[in-house]
């Protein structure tokens, strides 16, 4: 027979009452303080000098005073031209490889998801690119790409293809930094909707085959809409990664040819070592970080993110 | 009937090849430059560059290994890089899940949510470049340079966003009754996030965590100025030594490259069942 | 031991009052009966209790304790979710377990208590199955079990049956009848089945848009409703709701005439009567309230329904089920006089004759 | 107790070795901090920016030594000449080894001394220069025909010259033997102008683009590597580069070409070749505590006995007495000496100036372009000149 | 115009059979009620239909095309779901446009039909709010109003009204009556609800454990139940069913005796007797069947079910709503003959007397 369960009745139903009821009450602040605490104290040095660090001129002379310059370094960005090269270029690359980043491993991630549920290890091999250290892809794409030796103007060749020069080649470097980029991110991207589309509901697929929706029209009313959150945030980190890239530009072409990879980290990196210019390079942070953060709050806004 | 169209096997079927051959295709492009480093790391130098290209090692040699791992001690960075990556993950992945559920669930006072929210987010849009120096200075005044709790911090500045962002979106879908169930049965709001919620998010844990562990074991710039010696080096920064400034050593790094996914192929190996469509939730209704 | 009670509770999602100004004492022991037509705030009031939702104003106690700030945790409350809210990882025995499990309730214990409750919903054959794989009748025993597994201060439930078949739904309200009895718990249920009302309430509570229309005993409520809309509300088919007129105690409407009003006058007045207290008679019965030609006759089972057009509307009444009247065919009614009600049409209340 | 920062290349690798052996000798402890070599610049510069200290020693490429001592991040080493009861280095070293590690060059104090002695040479398959009817080519002119000869022969698979074309140090690093062959200078002698647009550096442009039209497609991203690698695999027949490479060429496992390249001084253009300085230097940090010791170690690191040790390990050595060494040359694997201490003697530093990874930079891109073919070689130079013109304040 | 054909279906759940060697004809425009246990397969019959579950063997048809191998969305069927599987993220509104939405129907007429439909199931005033800011009969008349928004070859409903209240689903019954003969279009509905089933189906189909136990008119299955389990499922309360004897027509068991079946024999026989066809009579009258004190009396509103001890078990029936015996107080009962049923216990089907 049902006992009773009295023995873990509650002595006092007083709120307020013990750790355990404090802890509950204010679990939304517990568990959001250690992301909050640990973020504070990692990032507020390094915001405040970095704000700082734009409005002067500092020296590598660590004897020398920081001179103060105020919108100085900010004023250079209208008229420096290798910036506005930068930043032509990595808007190309951000949009072309996030976009095709987005587009293939969204559909590859769609294709495994109905055609292939088991085959766990598949899911895995396409994921491997992203394992790979960013150092040891480039290098291996530069051995790719290579010109005369690379495999790839031998599949060229057999293929009966005019061979190329790759990364050497002015049209097609920004090109080829995309596609090792693509190759490399791509499983970021089919990871996190293989994730997405694993926790979906079954039963609002059910009611829109009755209702007459075409596999293409639940793509469209449903999958798309159950996986906004996490296609957004998939972009967004995409995004703010890709406007970072580095490796790849640094080793596979370190810019060139005719500056035509020349992206705003490589630049900025130049700037604040190569230079030593660090203040200046803090104000082309900033401004990047200023570009960021207003395209991502619009972005959000217009995915209605944030809630 | 004319509106009827039948679920034609041979439609099906040739649906269903031309899904197989489209991601076979994605698994060749995939792998191949995958297989190219293990290849040239089994083939002695000048065989990297036999026109035509060796396409299976003729002469294979595990001269590069021997060149890495014993020669160099490479052993030592991917312990490193290991010990490192699994304690960036394990906080990452705990605290962020816990904020992303916080963030999820709860409302605060003055709608700060969105604002918490975004600010999270924007760590991490911090430009690495430029925070390089502060954070150099930081772990410098803190005597933490070159060691490998100041990467795992340093690591989890921005891991933790991430996981926090991805954790949010994953519980978002969940629906809330499960947990309301939880709390009416005894639990406590966290024994429902533990019990429940946590349970049900696990395609996006698995995600998540592989994630961040890739990140925080291929991580190359904070750990170039932060660690100085093997004792604390990683993978990344002795691979990148090996492209010297007269010539770059293609087997060795090809190895070690190899090598270094790995571990993380195998972990990946490991959650990867998580990854897989399990529960519907069709035991809630509406 | 438990009584719960509202103190002018509120309950607003936005700008929508969800509950209004809710007074409401459960008793200790008692099992109370929810009734109200769909979105009335049966179920927002469920929550209030259970802690899932916070009042907007006004206070709730449990006891003696205001449970307004107490978490959920140890309000001691175990409900049936209208929604089922299983947990979709878990088997059918971790979901019924769970509760348990929270309250780390020894191995062997835990065991046989679910082995028990699962028998009682018949359920032990699908211990180890998901959710996922049951029946809809399946996951609402699952959520009963779940619920009664424990013995809470507070039974909440809301329309915990209403997935099940006529047999199982009788057996299983008998199993909670006894239940309630045994562990002498608390319980408010919410139910649209008359019948389950009618028999296992102590008390029901008629809501209507978020307040209390009449509180009773089930027998006041279907034999007293002090409301139009109570008398409208219960009662299946509901009772017959005539508008017309009372002078000096005759009721008389376009067709119909009822004497026995004892002497009140309502210039607007509503005569309900239920189904089952108007008897056909011969047509040319003199002393038949209304004859007329029959409009639709249906077999419920037990009964036949007959409907009779009246004015612009439909009289219905329970006949027999052996009933052979044809339809068009002309019969005649007799109303009982003492079971009939009269309503002011203005203020909907019941008028006392 | 000291730490060095070493690239964490073959010139790393020897001072690390070297540092073993002082530890084991001496009582004295020595660390070595490896950085990949595109990024010790960085660690030094954050060290000597921060004050940290935490290394005592760098080694520098030497085109560094104008940044880090002109921002006080090094000490000058005079006094501790002085204490150590000597003038400054003693004149085994190359002179043109010692001048650049005077700041300014060749005549300010010495802020560090040479270790590894590098100067660009140029290598050529001598069979194939003389199939195409070049003996042994002295000048431009000679390599540019043999090597016309040889692409065009090639069919695309096979090429008469290959350069570093990659955007930045590279392109300048093969570019600047050919602009000094010819008489040009980036500066006038006492650096008051700026010399790029002159009729000097338009002959060295023309050579450069003729000797671009017969190189390889792709040269555009080439840095030291695949040029070494190209004339390795045996697709190309000549190519300035390091003497580094000479070990490469002659390891069966790495070549197809062992014993078959030749090395010689730069070729000569309107003026005598002259072939760009690489050293790698060592300094102390000025932010180090333990800079006696530091300095200790340096003299030691590089004497004659050591420097040979260090040239056993495959690093080009810094004194004419291991130049000359009879032990070494003797040995196939050193057979250049002779004409690498010709180049070092012969060759001209990277325009010592404190910007001069900046100018470095804007004349890479103006060259890139020049040679992707982006813009003509007369716009390089006019905007070459424009823009170091800018960087420098000089008009 | 459509009918569904099922041919020898089963369906087999991994090693459970949840639908075995199904046959039916399911005419064009009529309304067939599938009524049974939970669990004994009801849904997956309707999921089978719809396309959702893929029969294991056997043929489905509509009108002569096999459907086995048609996607769902070419078989035009509109069902509502048990579990109502609305769109989460789309508003009422757009939840119940969504079917025209996919049919491209123009903006107005889109906008005319949603209001239309809304106003039937009484949601025009929360057309913009999301599924979980409705009540659980909110949520399920959205369900409904997806369905009927437009007009499929055939309506498959799975308990379309089991979360609303009594008056409500009084009304949604006359809507789907009325829309069903004004659509014609062929109907397969489950319910629980006696009545419903009763009045709007042509024809009932009583499932158990997978198969069909009887098809028939309402009228059939209530009058004429070929089986002890149909017998027993059907009726709320149930069938009285009492084990006995049957010798020359005579129905013997511990303290009942009735007269009137014919001359057959059975020697393990069960009686079956309707509550309502009980009558309470004096307990001295020398007629009655059976004379014993009242176990429990029940007000259901409409009726008082009255229980009487017998042998072990109880025998319940159904007497007026004034009935006014007290718990043990002694009565006779009286079974009218020619509305009892005898079952042979061993075949467990009826037995024609
Ligand atoms: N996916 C599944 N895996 C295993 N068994 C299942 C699955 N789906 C249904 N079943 C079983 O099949 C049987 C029939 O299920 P079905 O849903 O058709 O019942 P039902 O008649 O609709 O019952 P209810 O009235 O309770 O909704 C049930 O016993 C159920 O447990
Ligand atoms: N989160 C919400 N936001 C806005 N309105 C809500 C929300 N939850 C419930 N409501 C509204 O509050 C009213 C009361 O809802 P509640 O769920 O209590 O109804 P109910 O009496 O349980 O109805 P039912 O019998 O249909 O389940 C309904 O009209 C509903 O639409
Ligand atoms: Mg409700
Ligand atoms: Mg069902």
């Amino acid at each position: 027979m049902l006992k009773s369960d009295k023995g873990t009745m509650p002595k006092s139903l007083r709120p307020g009452g013990g750790l355990e009821h404090w802890t509950e009450r204010h679990l939304r602040y517990l568990m959001l303080a250690p992301t909050v605490l640990i973020l504070l104290a990692l990032t507020i040095f390094p915001s405040v000098y970095m704000f700082y660090a734009a409005v002067h001129r500092i020296s590598p002379n660590p004897d020398l005073p920081w001179e103060f310059v105020g919108i100085g370094n900010f004023a250079r960005l209208l008229t420096d031209a290798q910036f506005h090269v930068a930043l032509r270029n990595t808007a190309v690359f951000t949009i072309a490889a996030v976009t095709l980043e987005f587009l293939l491993g969204l559909g590859l991630a769609l294709l495994l998801d109905r055609f292939i549920r088991r085959l766990g290890f598949l899911k895995t091999m396409l994921m491997i690119p992203m394992m790979l250290p960013p150092i040891a892809v480039a290098i291996t794409w530069k051995l790719i790409y290579e010109p005369q030796f690379g495999v790839l103007n031998e599949i060229m060749f057999l293929l009966g293809l005019p061979v190329q020069a790759w990364a050497g080649d002015v049209n097609l470097a920004m090109f080829s930094i995309i596609v090792a980029d693509v190759w490399q991110w791509t499983p970021f991207i089919f990871l996190l909707m293989l994730a997405g589309l694993a926790s979906l509901p079954v039963e609002p697929y059910e009611a829109a085959a009755l209702d007459g929706a075409s596999s293409w029209r639940q793509f469209w009313d449903l999958t798309l809409p159950f996986l906004k959150p996490v296609i957004a945030i998939a972009l967004l980190l995409r995004v703010m990664d890709a406007l970072r890239l580095f490796d790849l530009v640094f080793i596979l072409t370190g810019g060139g040819p005719a500056d035509r990879t020349k992206v705003l980290s490589l630049y900025i990196y130049q700037v604040a070592y190569r230079f030593a210019d660090p203040g200046y390079a803090a104000a082309m942070s900033l401004f990047v970080l200023f570009v960021t953060i207003v395209l991502s709050t619009w972005f959000m806004k217009r995915m209605r993110l944030a809630e | 009937m004319a509106t009827i169209r039948t679920r034609s096997r041979i439609r099906e079927l040739l649906l269903r090849l031309s899904a197989y051959l489209a991601i076979l295709v994605a698994l060749i492009l995939t792998l191949f430059p995958v297989y190219w480093i293990a290849a040239n790391s089994f083939k002695f130098d000048i065989d990297i560059f036999a026109v035509p290209p060796e396409w299976v090692p003729r002469n294979p040699t595990l001269k590069h290994y021997d060149e890495a791992f014993v020669q160099r001690p490479f052993l030592r960075y991917a312990l490193n890089s290991f010990l490192v990556a699994v304690g960036t993950t394990a906080i990452s992945v705990t605290f962020g899940t816990m904020a992303g559920y916080a963030l999820a669930r709860f409302s605060y006072p003055w709608q700060w949510r969105k604002q918490i929210s975004f600010w999270i987010l924007s760590t991490r849009m911090m430009p690495p470049i430029v925070s390089i120096i502060p954070l150099y200075l930081f772990f410098n005044y803190f005597d933490m340079l070159n060691t490998k709790s100041a990467l795992v911090i340093a690591y989890t500045a921005f891991n933790l966003p991430f996981a926090t962002w991805m954790m949010k979106s994953y519980f978002q879908d969940l629906p809330v009754e499960l947990e309301e169930a939880a709390i009416v049965d005894g639990d406590t709001r966290w024994g429902a996030f533990l019990h429940v919620a946590l349970p049900l998010a696990r395609p996006g844990l698995a995600a998540t965590a592989i994630f961040c562990l890739i990140i925080s074991w291929n991580e190359f710039l904070l750990s170039l100025v932060i660690t100085l010696t093997e004792q604390s080096q990683t993978l990344p920064i002795g691979i990148a030594g090996r492209v010297t400034q007269y010539s770059t050593y293609w087997g060795e790094i090809s190895a070690a490259g190899f090598m270094a996914c790995v571990p993380i192929v195998i972990f990946a190996f490991i959650v990867q069942k998580h990854l897989v469509r399990g529960l519907s939730l069709g035991a809630v209704k509406g | 031991m438990a009584s719960v009670r509202f103190d002018n509770v509120t309950k607003k999602f936005g700008e929508f009052v969800a509950v209004h100004d809710f007074n409401l004492e459960i008793r200790d022991k008692e099992f109370l009966v929810l009734l109200g037509p769909s979105g009335c705030g049966k179920t927002t009031t469920m929550r209030m209790v259970a802690g899932l939702e916070e009042a907007t104003s006004g206070d709730i106690y449990i006891n003696s304790d205001r449970i307004n700030d107490v978490l959920p945790k140890y309000r001691d409350v175990a409900m049936v979710f209208q929604s089922y809210a299983l947990y979709p990882h878990l088997s059918v025995e971790d979901n019924i377990g769970y509760p348990l499990k929270i309250r780390k309730v020894p191995p062997e214990e835990y065991k046989r208590r679910i082995n028990e409750v699962a028998r009682r919903v018949e359920l032990d054959t699908m211990l180890k199955r998901l959710p996922k794989e049951l029946s809809g009748g399946q996951r609402q025993r699952v959520a009963l079990a779940r619920a009664i597994v424990r013995t809470p201060r507070v039974f909440l439930m809301d329309e915990p049956l209403s997935n099940l078949d006529a047999k199982l739904r009788t057996q299983m309200r008998a199993e909670l009848k006894h239940l309630q009895h045994e562990l002498q718990v608390t319980t408010i249920y919410v139910t649209h089945d008359q019948i389950e009302a009618m028999t296992l309430a102590h008390r029901v509570a008629v809501m209507n848009k978020g307040v209390i229309e009449q509180l009773g005993t089930p027998r006041e409520i279907y034999n007293d409703p002090r409301t139009l809309f109570v008398a409208g509300f219960i009662g299946s088919p509901p009772m017959n709701l005539i508008p017309g007129e009372v002078k000096d105690g005759v009721f008389a409407s376009a067709g119909l005439r009822v004497v026995g009003a004892g002497h009140v006058s309502i210039p607007h007045a509503v005569l309900g009567v239920r189904p089952e207290d108007v008897h056909v008679a011969r047509a040319e019965d003199p002393d038949v309230n209304l004859a007329a030609p029959i409009y639709s006759v249906e077999l419920t089972g037990e009964n036949t329904l007959v409907s009779l057009q009246l004015g612009g509307r439909l009289l219905t009444l329970r006949a027999d089920k052996n009933f052979a009247g044809q339809i068009d065919q002309r019969i005649g009614v007799k109303i009982e006089p003492d079971r009939m009600f009269l309503f002011d049409a203005e203020t909907e209340r019941r008028v006392d004759v | 107790d000291i730490t060095i920062l070493v690239p964490s290349g073959s010139e790393g690798d020897g001072l690390r070795a070297a540092a073993a052996d002082y530890a084991k000798m001496k009582n004295t402890k020595v660390e070595t901090v490896q950085a990949p070599y595109a990024n010790v610049f960085e660690q030094g510069a954050n060290a000597g920016a921060t004050k940290s200290g935490v290394f005592d020693i760098i080694l520098m490429d030497d085109p560094w030594i104008p940044f880090f001592a002109e921002n006080g991040h090094l000490e000058d080493l005079t006094s501790y000449f002085k204490g150590a009861g000597v003038e400054g280095p003693d004149n085994d070293f190359l002179s043109k080894s010692l001048a650049i590690c005077r700041n300014p060059y060749n005549s300010g104090p010495y802020v560090c001394l040479p270790y590894v002695g590098n100067a660009q040479m140029f290598f050529y398959d001598a069979a194939k220069f003389k199939e195409a009817g070049v003996e042994s080519p002295k000048t431009w002119d000679d390599v540019l025909k043999a090597a016309k000869t040889l692409t065009e022969q090639g069919g695309g698979r096979y090429f008469g010259y290959v350069f570093r074309g990659g955007q930045g140090n590279p392109v300048v690093a093969d570019f600047m033997p050919i602009f000094w062959s010819h008489g040009a200078d980036m500066f006038n002698a006492d650096r008051t102008k700026v010399t790029i647009d002159t009729p000097e550096g338009a002959a060295a442009m023309k050579v450069f683009m003729a000797l671009r039209d017969v190189s390889p497609k792709g040269v555009e991203s080439y840095n030291a590597n695949e040029v070494g690698t190209a004339l390795a695999a045996g697709t190309a027949a000549s190519s300035i580069n390091w003497p580094n490479w000479v070990a490469t060429f002659e390891d069966p496992s790495q070549s197809k070409m062992v014993g078959k390249i030749s090395y010689s001084p730069i070729p000569a253009g309107t003026k005598p070749g002259s072939s760009e300085i690489g050293h790698w230097t060592m300094g102390i940090m000025a932010a180090s505590k333990n800079k006696q010791e530091a300095f200790d170690f340096m003299m030691w690191a590089t004497t004659a006995e050591q420097i040979k040790i260090s040239a056993e390990r495959g690093n080009p050595p810094v004194r004419t007495s291991v130049f000359t060494d009879a032990e070494l040359t003797k040995q196939e694997q050193f057979r250049h000496y002779p004409v690498l201490m010709e180049a070092i003697q012969a060759s001209t530093p990277r325009p010592r100036h404190p910007k001069w990874p900046e100018i470095e930079n804007a004349f890479g891109i103006e060259l890139s372009k020049a040679v992707a073919g982006t813009i003509s070689p007369e716009e390089a130079l006019k905007n070459s000149q424009a823009a170091v013109e800018q960087i420098t304040g000089l008009k």
